[in-house]
């Protein structure tokens, strides 16, 4: 069938993209400064003890030798090397951080759909109304808002005033048992469990987290909408439906099921985006989720949860970009050909 | 007009003026005081150049102006009733089940993402508030009306994946499914082939008249309405310049602005050349006094610059708007 | 039908100061069609007025610490109050445009301009075969590796690679943008390549490089100039997280990133001002200028053009 | 009268994307095209007629067959735009508006091929405005910008444009189709003119009949990429032997309500896809005259003198039942003059 070669050719294309990921990124951030072995033994560490590490962490080979290791290990046993801030391989961190970020860019999409769709088509269907008009303000004040700085006004709001939510430290409160990782999602695996307990302390701490990356990626998805959904009532087709006396219900749903795709792709982006992108509300609500994690890695030149980081996002928005494209092909005869 | 014989008139157009507000000037004057007459099962040909309002009428007559126009005055009477005065919802059930439309570029204005079979359905189904299923069926006897090749596989096609000339029968099956009484072809046969295009012109006409329809064909080519329409129409700069039965139209075309078609479709130099005043186009149809036409009329006086002419009826069902018609 | 501006052109001087004037007068209706983009002009052209002018304007000096009134809440000494280590949070605001703004212009400048023109000799040779599309499909392959980066990390790392001078920020801003305009540029080349009048002029053996210069480049400017001024504003906001981060301007220098990361603290224990107020000058900045690519947009499109003066028409009518 | 542009053999097909399948645009075609000389390439939409254009100009690489200029082979090295040929082949397209650069002013445009040719700034303009005033347009709209023309005069930038150079051969891609009726006229006594003064060879694009009629002196019909049959004007139009021809030339309806030019030989069906075509006669699905021969393999040109060319088996049997073999756009002509010229 014509689905399976195509996924078949893009999957051949997966395996040299990630390649040229990683070795691009492997000799970028090989020049970040910084020499490990003086940040674990400290300044006082005598210079024969620093050479004895450096030799073996394998610093001392060729950049290329170190590239070939890499390589060697990553494919034949998924191992991306081991972080010195954490002292623990890096995929194992990974798969402890990834899943908070993961649990919050998804809620926080999902939020962002709920506002802009319905925004979107209301503003397209009632063009001279208030709603239009709101949108249009909507859409481009939430591309302006620095997501960091938003999550501390909503934090001063509704933690330092109003006292709604928990304050902004991490996932769970201190005292609250974490359930046992299942999918690592809080949410997900407290339900899994049972645990009453910590699927509320979980939902709560995630409600400022989400709000913020909702109302912002709100607004590009918002903008995308109505701009699609407005071309898509002033096409050919919308007038001749309007022509043929169909009614402006059915007219609205044709022309909203044509602006899926591009909405769908807004979505993805922002997607691949925030993976990397959400550090900040990371950072602001100490979420210890990947971003963080990679940040980290930068500003102490720990290099392997850097390109571990990388790694598991360029993979993740592959993955992405694919289910994007099954998507087209579901809505959209004319890819399917 | 000679009066209507038996057939009552379904559509009854007086002094229609439509206009677009356009920035730092006047408003462009589409339609200058349209007044059209069409009889129950008539087929009128509509012919003009593009900028006439030949599209504008059309879509007045759907109630569907393009914004910014708006119509300035002048009535539109539908079956006797008053086309401005019906609400929305009244205006939506005429439109598509009583007065249908058949498009020129269907592949353009057919959604891509429904199948065809079920485009048709659609529009049977809100109508004629059919059930799904039923509405179907409907759809398929209309796709084998209008003699698709292979009905049961188009059923399931979508736009892309049909020919100009298959597209364009989904199309007349979208505006015939309701039996409409009155049908609006805008240019229907221009994107297709010579070919092609007989044979959708043939079942037009033969749907057409089986349901006892009336239909107003606008073209820009004047050769069909000599083959496919009772009455011809001239429109030009917005007004109707003559408007007769096709046989007496052809016999004897007396509009200077007529001659001037026919003598451009004759390719004869020497002949244009008698009906044709070189002249700067930006003056075109610019004159708001006396006839539009005068700017390039070869008969021009000095009172068809200064006094408007109005339809005048020469013979039986034979009118111009013209003070020095054609005589032979 | 009449051709609606009949006439002939400006030639003259005289003629054109009347074209201008026209002109003119058509960019005041234009915003009095669509009081947004007035705003929109107004906060840019505010933002740069203060920038400039700062050393007058702004009472106390920028940089400079005054322990004594640390965490003074908004009063008439200080309009929007002090921060932690007592700075005036109002001069710093005024001043900090000199450094977000220069970043941001620059480094989208720089991108936009390699971008582009890599862009269009990509998308002119694209489909010319043999040596030219293998570079090109190389070019197109190495521009997917970077956007599948994570952007933000990529900053960072870039950043503390060239060190976190002013010249290595706008570096990494700058090489970041490049593959957005060089995709616009590539697909905008590539649909106005087709056109008929570039084949006209190919078939009559106009060289290449003046079908790119002069139809193919002026033909696609539209959707950069828009994306121009969104994108200036997306880097004013990466400039300010990397610095939230510690990653960008270093204290003291005024920048609203690192002083919304100075207020971070003090807004758990109530003191909102040193961090909400840049925030706000942030927001505003970025909506200023995303307004005016909106307005680009739909000036450039001659469609929307007409749409939009069909209602300036009616609002003029019902004045007159 | 010698000949300007020669086709052997060719042949033209497109890669379907993800498919091994192609579609066979243009088989096997051959003509010349004399100096002073119109040859109209006439048939429907997906005929090739535009595709054999498009490689004569270089535009498109032909899979076969070759074109030579003067007896001079062009193709993929030497084509239009080397030194010895620019500017003596040049192009006219359907869309006017298309045609031109909507940012730079008429007179600009009309002087851009001389550019290529090294003139020098004013011998330009004073050629630019010698070339306006020959093809009509005022002195003012050298001035003024595409979009404030009507498309008649669009046209006649984008004629200009072309023999500025002083071409020996313009591709003319279906000038007039996107015209209105009077624009069309003005744009066809234009070409005919402009023909005498430069005798310029026309290689004519249309699918417009009545348009052809008056204006090529030789026509070729094209089916399915094929020419099934060939000749002067004069000979098709009112002899035509191939049942596509007369197909044809049977649904053109001409402004006469008198004038039914009803005929035996009538084409049901679709047009088949290029993609798979058929063995035979690519017409042996919908032609009347089908027989054997004609599904086993395709006919060879037969000539039926005066250089009139015809690939079909049966085109005898045509012609005996084809009993009315008046030239009708004659007949039409007659009666328009009677009409119009009575009442001036």
């Amino acid at each position: 069938m014509r689905v399976v070669r195509y996924i078949g050719k893009r999957m051949l294309f997966i395996g040299p993209q990630l390649f040229g990921i990683i070795l691009v990124s492997f000799f970028l951030v090989k020049l970040i400064p910084g020499d490990p072995a003086v940040m674990m033994l400290g300044p006082l560490a005598t210079e024969a003890t620093l050479t004895e590490l450096r030799n073996e962490m394998g610093l001392n080979l060729s950049l290329v030798e170190q590239f070939y290791i890499y390589i060697k290990n990553l494919v034949l046993h998924g191992d991306l090397g081991r972080s010195w801030q954490t002292t623990r391989p890096v995929t194992e961190d990974l798969f402890l951080r990834m899943p908070a970020t993961l649990e919050l860019i998804t809620l926080g999409l999902i939020l962002g759909l709920l506002i802009g769709v319905p925004l979107g088509v209301g503003a397209a269907y009632l063009k001279r109304g208030i709603l239009a008009k709101f949108s249009d303000y909507y859409g481009l004040l939430a591309g302006a808002l620095p997501d960091f700085w938003l999550a501390l006004v909503l934090i001063f709001f509704f933690y330092t005033i109003l006292g709604w939510v928990p304050p902004p430290l991490g996932r769970l409160d201190f005292f609250t048992i974490a359930p046992p990782t299942v999918t690592g999602a809080l949410l997900i695996d407290s339900l899994l469990d049972g645990n009453w307990a910590a699927l509320g302390s979980a939902a709560g701490h995630l409600i400022l987290p989400v709000v913020t990356l909702g109302l912002i990626s709100g607004g590009p998805i918002l903008k995308m909408t109505q701009s699609t959904m407005d071309r898509m009532l002033e096409s050919d087709y919308s007038r001749y439906e309007e022509m043929c006396g169909l009614p402006k219900s059915i007219i609205i749903r044709h022309a909203l099921r044509n602006s899926l795709p591009s909405v769908v792709t807004i979505v993805s982006v922002l997607y691949g985006f925030l993976i990397g992108g959400a550090v900040l509300v990371e950072i602001v609500f100490s979420w210890g989720g990947a971003g963080q994690y990679a940040v980290q890695g930068v500003l102490n030149a720990d290099i392997n949860p850097v390109l571990g980081f990388v790694f598991f996002a360029a993979v993740l928005s592959l993955i992405i970009y694919l289910i994007v494209d099954l998507i087209y092909f579901a809505i959209d005869p004319r890819v399917r050909g | 007009m000679a009066e209507n014989s038996a057939a009552g008139t379904i559509l009854n157009i007086e002094g229609l003026n439509v206009s677009y507000p356009v920035y730092e000037t006047d408003p462009v004057r589409a339609l200058r005081g349209i007044d059209l007459k069409v009889r129950e099962g008539e087929i009128i040909g509509l012919v003009g150049e593009s900028g006439s309002g030949k599209t504008t009428l059309a879509r007045s007559i759907m109630q569907l102006i393009s914004r910014p126009g708006r119509v300035d005055s002048g009535r539109i009477e539908y079956d006797g009733r008053d086309l401005a005065t019906l609400g929305e919802e009244e205006l939506r059930a005429l439109r598509g089940n009583d007065i249908a439309m058949v498009i020129p570029n269907p592949r353009t204005e057919l959604n891509p993402l429904v199948t065809v079979g079920m485009q048709i359905a659609n529009v049977a189904r809100y109508h004629l508030s059919l059930p799904r299923k039923e509405a179907k069926k409907m759809a398929m006897a209309m796709l084998e009306a209008v003699q698709i090749p292979d009905p049961t596989r188009r059923f399931k096609a979508y736009p892309h994946e049909l020919s100009g000339g298959m597209a364009q029968r989904v199309v007349m099956a979208i505006a015939l499914i309701c039996s409409p009484r009155f049908i609006i072809s805008d240019d229907a046969t221009s994107g297709l082939d010579v070919t092609v295009q007989t044979q959708v012109l043939e079942l037009l006409q033969d749907l057409v008249q089986q349901q006892g329809a009336s239909m107003l064909f606008i073209t820009r080519d004047i050769g069909i309405t000599a083959h496919y329409c009772h009455q011809v129409a001239i429109i030009y700069a917005g007004e109707i310049v003559e408007l007769a039965s096709t046989q007496n139209f052809f016999d004897n075309p007396q509009h200077p602005y007529s001659v001037m078609l026919l003598s451009a479709f004759s390719h004869n130099p020497k002949l244009r050349g008698l009906w044709t005043k070189v002249v700067d186009a930006a003056l075109e149809g610019a004159a708001e006094s006396g006839c539009y036409f005068a700017a390039r009329c070869v008969r021009a006086s000095d009172k068809c610059r200064a006094e408007h002419p109005d339809m005048r009826e020469m013979t039986d069902a034979h009118s111009v708007r013209c003070h020095h018609p054609v005589e032979r | 039908m009449s051709n609606i501006s009949a006439g002939h052109h400006p030639r003259t001087t005289s003629e054109r100061v009347q074209a201008f004037l026209r002109a003119l007068r058509y960019l005041l209706d234009v915003l009095r069609a669509r009081p947004l983009f007035a705003v929109g002009y107004g906060i840019v052209v505010g933002v740069v007025v203060l920038a400039i002018f700062a050393p007058l304007i702004a009472p106390y000096p920028p940089e400079t610490a005054n322990p004594v009134d640390f965490l003074q809440p908004p009063s008439w000494r200080h309009l929007l109050g002090t921060d932690a280590t007592g700075m005036d949070i109002f001069t710093r605001i005024i001043y900090a445009p000199r450094i977000d703004l220069t970043i941001a212009i620059a480094g989208t400048a720089i991108s936009a301009i390699v971008g582009s023109l890599i862009g269009a000799t990509v998308g002119y040779y694209q489909e010319v075969g043999g040596v030219p599309s293998f570079f090109s499909g190389f070019v197109m392959r190495s521009a997917d590796v970077l956007q599948a980066f994570p952007v933000f990390v990529f900053a960072i790392a870039l950043v503390a690679i060239f060190g976190q001078s002013l010249q290595s920020i706008i570096a990494a801003i700058a090489f970041l943008n490049i593959p957005i305009y060089l995709r616009l540029m590539r697909s905008q080349v590539m649909s106005i390549r087709r056109m008929r009048f570039v084949e006209a002029s190919y078939v009559a053996g106009t060289p290449d490089r003046y079908i790119i210069l002069r139809h193919v480049i002026p033909n696609s400017m539209a959707p950069v100039l828009a994306q121009l001024s969104v994108n200036i504003g997306w880097s004013v906001l990466l400039t300010a997280g990397l610095s939230f981060v510690g990653a960008g301007v270093v204290a003291p220098t005024p920048e609203w990133g690192s002083m919304i990361a100075m207020g971070f603290q003090n807004i758990i224990t109530g003191q909102w001002w040193p961090s909400v107020f840049p925030g706000i000058a942030l927001a505003v900045t970025v909506f200023g200028f995303a307004l005016v690519g909106a307005s680009i947009e739909v000036l450039a499109d001659p469609a929307r053009r007409r749409a939009m003066a069909g209602t300036m028409r009616q609002r003029r009518t019902k004045e007159a | 009268m010698s000949v300007v542009l020669s086709v052997q053999n060719l042949v033209q097909h497109f890669p379907i994307a993800g498919s091994r399948s192609v579609v066979q645009a243009v088989n096997n075609v051959s003509f010349t095209v004399a100096r002073g000389e119109t040859l109209s390439l006439v048939g429907e939409s997906g005929s090739g007629k535009t595709t054999v254009g498009r490689c004569i100009l270089g535009l498109i690489d032909p899979t076969g067959g070759d074109i030579s200029f003067h007896g001079e082979k062009i193709g993929k090295k030497h084509n239009v735009r080397s030194r010895g040929l620019r500017g003596k082949i040049q192009l006219v397209f359907q869309e006017p508006a298309e045609s031109l650069d909507p940012r730079i002013r008429i007179g600009v445009t009309i002087g851009e091929p001389l550019r290529s040719l090294g003139e020098k700034r004013e011998d330009r303009n004073k050629r630019v405005r010698e070339i306006a005033r020959r093809v009509g347009l005022s002195e003012d709209a050298l001035y003024q910008y595409p979009a404030e023309l009507s498309a008649g005069q669009q046209q006649r930038v984008g004629i200009a444009r072309a023999i500025i150079t002083d071409p020996e051969l313009i591709v003319l891609d279906e000038p007039t189709s996107a015209l209105d009726p009077t624009a069309r006229a003005e744009i066809i006594d234009l070409l005919i003119r402009l023909q005498k003064e430069l005798n310029t060879a026309y290689l004519f694009i249309s699918h417009d009949l009545s348009t052809v009629r008056y204006l090529s002196h030789r026509v070729a019909v094209m089916y399915l990429g094929m020419i099934v049959e060939q000749g002067s004007a004069q000979d098709i139009f009112s002899r035509p032997r191939h049942p596509y021809s007369i197909g044809l030339l049977s649904s053109v309806l001409l402004p006469n309500p008198n004038l039914e030019r009803r005929s035996e030989v009538s084409l049901q069906g679709e047009i088949p896809s290029p993609i798979d075509l058929p063995e035979g006669c690519y017409l042996a699905s919908r032609c009347p005259f089908v027989e054997a021969e004609c599904n086993a393999r395709m006919p060879d040109a037969d000539d039926i003198g005066g250089g009139h060319l015809v690939h079909c088996f049966k085109h005898r049997n045509v012609i005996d039942e084809e009993k009315a073999t008046l030239d009708y756009f004659e007949r039409f002509q007659e009666e328009a003059e009677k009409l119009l010229i009575s009442g001036h």
